[in-house]
């Protein structure tokens, strides 16, 4: 079962390399961000997959901290996106 | 090694305990309370150095076992006559320019920026100077030196932004270097332990490459020619209290763990080629330095250029005492004038950074052709400025003069001819290009209209120089305090 | 036991084929909206599955609830984020990919 | 941990020397200080992850824990002097309009 | 045990690559995205070397605040306009960057390749003294009882680190707010996710504290978590930042290195500094993690912020 485990891992690494060409090619900085926080999500399932392998449970935290720490850099991004550097894309006329 | 006795008085642990408290206080106490806690802490420091000196030369080093963890598990500190004689530099350095840096950095009105951010910085900086002096570990003198780091960093961006992040890129790569280089000795040996490490014997490769490492990380942060690109700018533009500081005590801590490093941990692998590197460096900082400082047209960037020149004699002191020539009768001396030459150069450095501090107050600008009869108008400063130089030239009978003569006789007896004379031309240079100021601050028979130096304030620079040429004078209890506890007693150097 | 194990291999190659769909969808679609639908749906599936199939292997129901806390936090941060996004491009989209040769 | 065979200890501590060479082509050749920063942490966690694979006693067995405790510290340290690298960077920015010490790059950052 | 080999081959040609692309792609903000992918790779990478404490560590401060710090100077650099650099480094110099960074790279691995085997480092001697540390996680005993000393510097070295980039504040905006006035729309998704995560990070945080002792976790990784979600509540508009001169902000970043210094001072005044005694190590051991969470969280949080920008 481990065996199985750590190539399911093995493959989901793959996986995110081809999601790395994204990244790289990516013509707008949106599509670098949402890879790369989506990328992430990859990496919260081998974290998973390498604690059931390793049946380490203390291995769920991380990939705990990962999944929440994931969206902070795209929040960021989301904030220098906007015009003053600190406002919301949501916001209508009357706020921004 | 005795351990301390159990009633006998923590006077290293409060080193380090004292000044941490202090910076912690300074950040809840905000800025119209905290320049007043050095008022306190320094003579408080004084006086816990003074008991320190004494249990060194009394009971010969103290050691610590920090947590009650022995070696290899905990961390130890180290109190042994190196660390004695630069914690006292520290203290006497520390105390004086805090002091001096009341009114810079005071807030008589409302809390401003550099009156809150400097103390905690200023405290902070006392304490990683103490803890790289007396560490015994080498990871944790890595912490300790990137606190330093930090705070001299952040001293500097008082002065020039540009200036402080060239320092900081500086002192990044050499802390990568010098982490880069305990990986590998803990990974060989493991420990970070330097008496364990002493003791050890691993394969002669991996401990050169780490060496190798270690000192090339730390030569960047002591800004020996040509790593020292940084330090002009820096400690030239860097607020007085603040280049004293940096000049004569920040850039000896890494000195120190460089000779930690090749005279406790490694005292046999230093081979000659390394040995020899060091010495050529350290002749092209006496030169270099000294020649840039004659063409300097501001007093603190003379004073910063003649910092990266003098360090250049700290480096004679491994060709002279270092590596094959240990055994030597005279390395005792020429290890023991090197470190003279480094306190006589802390406490004369700062005396002139005060000066010129002072003298930036009264004039506003340290531009040299404009400072004409400033020594009518501010008579001791400058001749606390000319004090200074007379130990930073090595005339007698100052502690510069005994630290030059006694690395003299070494290099003649050991032959070195090349390096006697790089000795006596830094000697002439630093005459040379400190004599123009001074010229310049002489000349003219009418005494300039200059802003209101206090009095007292006007000692504190003179203080210092004096104790600079005491050095020379009154000699004896720091020689015997730095002999405490060092791998090779003077048996019988060429002083006794 | 076996069961458990046969979920687990179950579960998780389903979790690998949403990802996959997710990433295949990452690369070829034309423009960053539809990458954006494709890939958020997709990835957040399969870890939902994979945190499931790796759910049969914990001992302690511990570790389960700490495995839904992973999924449904990492569903969360995706879904929330790729709604601003995707209104942050949308200002943006004229100029956003034109000039945009150097990223 | 085989010093000479290729196990998963070694395989790591080599991608540690080869990550500290990456990170100081990065450091030497950028001239936009951000990059320099950026090449800087890439550096430290090439330093970390060699020191921890050499620390590493064997599947099951795990790291030697002071090496990570070590390892805790020196990320910390590292986050700190990042931390007033940016802040000086963007102070540099807002006095001068550069991102960049000028020796290396005299021409100023241009709008992206 | 060739299909963990496998896995270790292929994550360590992942890391390079992605590294590689951090260091020398084109675009300041694609290397900042791999950057924040690198973070998250090397986390992995300690998972498979079993240091959790360290991944835990590198996921949270590596991969989350880093890139944080990263993307907020790149943003900020953005609105001043120097976020890019018109030409490449030239061709020679990129050359002899090559050949420096090749000949340390080989250097360190011949250097690494001649280490001996079957080195025990410290892990016996840890072991052997772990019962008398009053935790169960190694690597917690070796951080806040072994070496308290150096935890007590690095605390102590993160509260300067943020006095010194609050002491390039000018003059006139002293004690003033740091950062930007983030605003959001109320209703909106942004303020739904700030108000959303807090509590689950709330939760997470105080585990990790709590589990430090016995298990991966601790004051760092706590304190990171809680920095982050505090940022994430700044920037989704819900609160603003303490003014710099607020009093309670200034107890709250000196309570956690004040109290391991207290701790480390009564031991001196016992004649062993930084001791702490057997008998009741645990709770004062929890008591100096719960208050160095809080202040670095608070640290963190203020130094990813920035200097002071706007009066109080």
């Amino acid at each position: 079962m481990t065996e199985f485990l750590v190539l399911a891992a093995l493959a989901l690494l793959a996986i995110v390399a081809a999601g790395l060409v994204r990244v790289h090619l990516g013509p707008s900085r949106a599509d670098r961000i949402i890879s790369a926080q989506l990328i992430g999500t990859g990496g919260v399932a081998i974290a998973l997959l390498l604690a059931a392998a390793s049946a380490d449970t203390a291995i769920i935290d991380v990939a705990l901290v990962l999944a929440l720490l994931a969206a902070f850099a795209a929040v960021g991004f989301i904030k220098s996106a906007s015009r003053d550097g600190a406002g919301d894309p949501e916001e209508t006329e009357e706020e921004a | 090694m005795t351990a301390p006795l159990p009633g006998a008085f923590p006077a290293l642990e409060l080193l380090i305990v004292l000044p941490l408290a202090a910076s912690l206080l300074a950040i809840l106490l905000g800025g119209r309370l905290a320049p007043r806690i050095v008022l306190l802490l320094g003579p408080a420091m004084l006086v816990v150095t003074a008991v320190l000196a004494f249990q060194i030369q009394t009971q010969g080093p103290v050691r610590v076992e920090i947590g009650g963890w022995e070696a290899p598990l905990g961390i130890a500190l180290i109190g042994d006559g190196l660390a004695g004689v630069f914690l006292v530099l520290t203290a006497i350095v520390m105390t004086a320019v805090g002091v001096f840096a009341q009114k810079p950095f005071g807030s008589e009105g409302a809390e401003t920026t550099e009156s809150y951010t400097f103390w905690p910085l200023y405290f902070a900086m006392w304490a990683a100077l103490n803890a790289v002096f007396c560490g015994g570990d080498l990871f944790n003198l890595y912490v300790a030196l990137e606190l330093l780091t930090l705070t001299a960093v952040a001293m500097v961006a008082y002065g020039s932004t540009r200036a402080a992040l060239r320092y900081l890129l500086f002192a990044l790569a050499g802390s990568l270097a010098y982490l880069m280089g305990i990986v590998l000795l803990y990974s060989a040996t493991g420990t970070l332990d330097i008496e364990l490490l002493a003791r050890q014997d691993t394969i002669e490769a991996t401990r050169m490459v780490s060496g190798a490492l270690m000192t090339a990380g730390l030569l960047a942060k002591t800004a020996l020619f040509p790593l020292h690109g940084w330090l002009p700018p820096a400690h030239g533009s860097a607020p007085a209290p603040a280049s004293a500081l940096l000049s004569s005590l920040v850039i000896k801590a890494s000195f120190v763990i460089i000779v930690r490093i090749w005279f406790d941990v490694m005292p046999d692998v230093a081979g000659t080629v390394f040995v020899q590197l060091l010495s050529i460096l350290g002749a092209g900082a006496v030169l270099y330095g000294s020649l840039l400082a004659l063409r300097q047209t501001r007093l603190k960037m003379i004073i910063a250029y003649s910092t990266v020149a003098q360090l250049g004699y700290l480096f004679f002191i491994f060709p002279l005492a270092g590596g094959a020539a240990a055994e030597t009768p005279w390395a005792a001396g020429a290890w023991s004038g090197g470190m003279f030459h480094a306190l006589a150069h802390g406490l004369a450095k700062a005396a002139m950074f005060l000066a010129a501090g002072l003298v930036i107050e009264a004039l506003g600008h340290d531009r040299i052709d404009d400072i004409k009869g400033i020594a009518r108008a501010l008579p001791l400063t400058m001749f606390a400025f000319g004090l200074a130089a007379v130990s930073l030239m090595g005339l007698p009978p100052s502690g510069g003069f005994l630290a030059k003569y006694l690395m003299l006789t070494a290099a003649l007896a050991d032959g070195q001819i090349g390096l006697a004379l790089v000795m006596l031309a830094g000697g002439l240079l630093a005459a040379a290009y400190l004599f123009r100021p001074v010229n310049r601050a002489l000349a003219g028979d009418y005494v300039p209209e200059v802003a209101v130096v206090t009095y007292w304030r006007q000692l504190i620079p003179l203080g210092l120089a004096l104790l600079s040429v005491a050095l020379g004078i009154i000699s004896e209890p720091p020689y015997d305090l730095l002999q405490v506890g060092r791998s090779k007693v003077a048996v019988e150097g060429i002083d006794d | 036991m076996i069961a458990l194990d046969v979920m687990t291999v179950l579960l998780v190659c389903t979790g690998l084929v949403f990802f996959v769909a997710g990433t295949a969808g990452l690369l070829r679609f034309p423009d960053f909206h539809s990458r954006l639908h494709a890939l958020t749906k997709a990835d957040n599936l399969g870890l939902g599955f994979i945190a499931l199939g790796v759910a049969f292997q914990m001992t302690d129901a511990w570790s389960v609830a700490k495995l839904a806390l992973v999924w449904m936090l990492a569903g969360l941060a995706a879904a929330s984020v790729a709604q601003l996004v995707a209104r942050a491009a949308l200002d943006r989209l004229p100029d956003e990919s034109g000039g945009e040769h150097k990223g | 941990m085989s010093g000479a065979g290729l196990d998963s200890a070694t395989l790591f501590a080599l991608t540690g020397a080869i990550l500290i060479g990456i990170g100081v082509y990065g450091f030497i050749v950028h001239a936009h200080l951000l990059r320099r920063i950026l090449a800087f942490n890439v550096i430290g966690s090439g330093i970390f992850l060699m020191f921890g694979a050499l620390g590493f006693r064997g599947a099951g067995n795990g790291t030697d824990p002071v090496p990570q405790a070590l390892i805790i510290t020196g990320i910390v340290v590292a986050l700190s002097l990042t931390a007033l690298a940016v802040a000086l960077l963007v102070k540099l920015a807002e006095e001068e309009g550069g991102a960049t010490l000028p020796e290396e790059q005299p021409g100023r950052g241009e709008a992206e | 045990m060739t299909a963990a080999l496998l896995f270790d081959a292929g994550l360590c040609l992942l890391v390079l690559v992605v590294a590689f692309s951090a260091v020398a792609g084109r675009g300041l903000f694609g290397a900042i995205a791999f950057f924040i992918i690198y973070g998250m790779l090397i986390a992995l990478a300690w998972l498979r070397l079993e240091g959790v404490d360290v991944a835990l560590a590198e996921a949270a401060i590596g991969a989350g605040l880093t890139g944080m710090l990263l993307i907020g100077a790149w943003s900020m650099l953005k609105q001043l306009g120097v976020s890019g650099l018109p030409g490449g480094p030239s061709v020679p110099l990129r050359i002899a960057a090559g050949a420096v960074s090749g000949l340390v790279a080989l250097a360190l691995a011949a250097t690494v390749l001649a280490l001996p085997d079957g080195r025990e480092g410290l892990s016996p001697a840890v072991a052997e003294s772990l019962g008398r540390s009053g935790v169960d996680n190694p690597v917690t005993a070796v951080l806040l009882n072994f070496r308290a000393y150096d935890t007590l510097l690095e605390s102590v070295v993160l509260l300067i680190a943020l006095i010194a980039v609050w002491s390039l504040t000018p003059r006139a905006v002293w004690g003033g707010v740091p950062g930007l006035a983030q605003h959001a729309r109320s209703d909106g998704v942004l303020s739904m996710f700030g108000r959303l995560l807090p509590p689950l990070g709330l939760v997470v945080a105080i585990y990790l504290v709590w589990a430090g002792s016995s298990q991966p976790g601790g004051a760092f990784q706590a304190g990171t978590v809680l920095a982050a979600v505090w940022l994430l509540v700044v920037m989704a508009g819900l609160y603003d930042e303490p003014p710099a001169s607020s009093r309670n902000l200034r107890l709250a970043l000196v309570a956690g290195p004040g109290v391991f210094l207290a701790v480390g001072a009564v031991g001196a005044a016992f004649g062993v500094f930084m001791g702490i005694p057997e008998g009741f190590a645990k709770p004062l051991i929890l008591s100096i993690e719960f208050a160095l969470t809080v202040s670095i969280a608070v640290t963190l949080a203020l130094l990813v912020a920035g200097r002071p920008r706007r009066p109080a």
